[in-house]
């Protein structure tokens, strides 16, 4: 559950912006997880809901949205575009432990369908980012 | 909009960690992991409680040197660091096991940011951060990262080693961090090289520690380590280090 | 559209060089720029025309270990390595001389690709390139930019040398690069580690190199440098590598 | 004169696209030169109408235009974005030469004006690309 690590600070981070944009509250928090992560989207939203030492009277109340992105690879050797589950390379429980924890692994475990290349841009889908977010001030 | 929040999470992870002592150099194979490793080692012998963070995404050696074992890490809430030989231990061995790294630029600073931001490094007096050889990406995160990390800078007195480590610490002195000092690894004579060195930048030269072929056997064994020559001139180092 | 046209630009700078050998190894410090230096002038002693491309941008190595200077490069159409004991010779350390370079891995990236745009080799037999530790940037752009390098592994019997060696030559068998084969540095005592790693690999095992104290104080001077053991032994693995 | 080399390189690949593409013949080729390369526009001109190692006769008669992009830099210790004229550093004829030669090595001489760092993006103004082509097939 290394996820609640990473909730605790989706949650500090939104606090702090929060505090510098001199919200009240926070109404609305959409969370982007990529798919190299892969983590549950219900999880992710139960854990941003449950993670308590990110508490923050702007927070309360919150009900953050995740949603989930799909990868989007490019190589750099050869150019072709794929998509995580037309990655070649070994893929097994594993691997795909070591990606959820470190998503930049899939460079040691995936490579390019067309030529084989570790050497690939990760476009879109990795990392856990904070993609939109409301909030009312006081005087509102 | 778009936040990465793992900045707040890495700050969150560290907030009980007293002090941060990166062990640094530009130059590979002078021994930046070895120190690092047996300075962990050793301070925490003396008591204190102590982290160390492997820092080479590529190369990463601290494993090897202390011997602890690479399996997934626990993850209660965070990831945990390893506990061995007394030193909280966490490297990108403990997922990549044996399996190369092919890492740019940027994954390097994304996978240092997600290993800060997920490790729950708990109460600590000291954090040792073992730097890759270069002035890339990771050495640039580390002074963006954590302002507050003290650099102990190794070298030796080979003429081209006194030349890389001269750039790193013109790096150091340009960003205004903080240098703990230099030290001279793997002396074989007595030399001037690192006093020298540390002159021309206007910080501490902290001793030398001697050339001692029987580390390299005693590699992965902790009890063996602490009994070498090179462990006790570093033990000896500690109260220079305030630790 | 934004096209950069560097990459045609490198490979008409390369056009008239018959081979490119890159000594690489993943780890720092295990003397990748002794023998890509040394290597470059025994060759060059024996006849070939010979480069060396110091590819280590943040801690160039070869400047020091072979002695040539530092200054501004001629610059007749592109830019002229310098000449020096019959190798020509370019550096980042020719433009950035004792300064540091800070560069994030994009930025190696591109001044890697800039000076193989602007450096007129002209018809060479071998360039030597000497690469820099790890995976990242550079090891990654000289697999895509100049496929037909041929990669000499240099490693050490040292474990924590082995493991990061072996992740280097995991990479390279990955993407099929060519392996000229594995040499063991620093040579102390009969070892089978760099045949064993080899093997593991299916790749030569070219030979070894003595640890010799005496090339330490030789660096700088080509010819001391090559009455060295540390360069006859390598003078005689000239065959194995077709030269 | 090493923008000779450069504009060499240009123009090989600007046969090489017209090659790909089918092209007959290139007619407008529009070079921008990034700031911190420091190449004036008139001597980059000429270099392109006159290197004489890449002549292709996709290329023949054609006369590149070269534009000056200003440098756009933005520190990433502290976040401020600078031009190149504001820069701290050192900024003699030798660190200019050297930059002019290695553009990166804006990192080695160059500084954040508001903190000091040399860790900062180069958001624009470096390198020598081609930012537009036309040309025209046989059979028009
Ligand atoms: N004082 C010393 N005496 C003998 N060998 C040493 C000493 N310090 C380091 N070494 C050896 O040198 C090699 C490089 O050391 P390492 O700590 O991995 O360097 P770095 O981290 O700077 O690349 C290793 O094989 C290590 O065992
Ligand atoms: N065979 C050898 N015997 C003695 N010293 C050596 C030998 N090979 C390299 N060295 C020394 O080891 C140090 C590291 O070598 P270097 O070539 O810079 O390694 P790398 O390029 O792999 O970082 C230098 O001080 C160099 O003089
Ligand atoms: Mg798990
Ligand atoms: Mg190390
Ligand atoms: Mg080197
Ligand atoms: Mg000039
Ligand atoms: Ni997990
Ligand atoms: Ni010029
Ligand atoms: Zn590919
Ligand atoms: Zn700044």
């Amino acid at each position: 559950m290394h996820e609640y690590a990473l909730a605790e600070a989706v949650l500090r981070a939104a606090a702090r912006v929060a505090r510098e944009q001199d919200l009240a509250r926070v109404t609305r928090l959409e969370v982007a997880v990529g798919e190299l992560q892969q983590i549950s989207q219900e999880l992710f939203e139960r854990a941003l809901t449950e993670v308590e030492t990110a508490s923050d009277p702007r927070l309360e109340g919150l009900e953050p949205t995740v949603t989930i992105v799909s990868a989007a690879l490019q190589c750099r050797a050869c150019g072709a575009t794929f998509a995580m589950g037309e990655a070649a390379g070994e893929q097994g429980a594993d691997e795909m432990e070591a990606i959820h924890f470190v998503p930049e692994l899939a460079h040691s475990f995936l490579a390019c369908p067309q030529c084989g290349s570790p050497d690939f841009e990760i476009e879109g889908g990795r990392g856990v980012t904070i993609a939109a977010m409301e909030g009312v001030t006081d005087d509102a | 909009m778009t936040l990465d929040p793992r900045a707040d999470g890495a700050a969150a992870r560290l907030a009980d960690v007293k002090r941060v002592i990166a062990v640094t150099g530009g130059k590979g194979g002078i021994g930046k992991s070895s120190v690092a490793s047996v300075l962990a080692l050793e301070a925490a012998g003396i008591g204190h409680r102590v982290g160390l963070l492997d820092l080479d995404l590529t190369s990463p050696s601290t494993h090897v040197l202390l011997g602890y074992p690479t399996a997934f890490p626990e993850e209660p809430f965070g990831v945990e660091p390893c506990d061995h030989a007394g030193v909280r231990c966490m490297s990108i061995a403990h997922f990549a096991g044996a399996h190369a790294a092919p890492l740019r630029g940027a994954s390097v600073s994304s996978a240092l940011l997600e290993i800060l931001a997920i490790t729950n490094w708990g109460p600590l007096d000291v954090l040792v951060v073992d730097m890759p050889p270069g002035l890339g990406d990771a050495a640039l995160d580390v002074l963006k990262l954590i302002e507050r990390a003290e650099h102990l800078v190794v070298t030796t007195s080979s003429r081209v080693v006194l030349d890389s480590v001269n750039r790193m610490l013109q790096l150091l002195m340009r960003v205004r961090a903080r240098v703990l000092g230099v030290i001279e690894n793997m002396q074989r004579a007595p030399s001037s090289a690192a006093s020298e060195l540390a002159g021309r930048h206007g910080v501490r030269c902290l001793g030398a520690l001697p050339y001692d072929a029987s580390f390299e056997d005693a590699a992965g064994d902790p009890e063996r380590i602490s009994g070498t020559s090179f462990a006790s001139s570093l033990r000896a180092l500690l109260p220079a280090l305030n630790l």
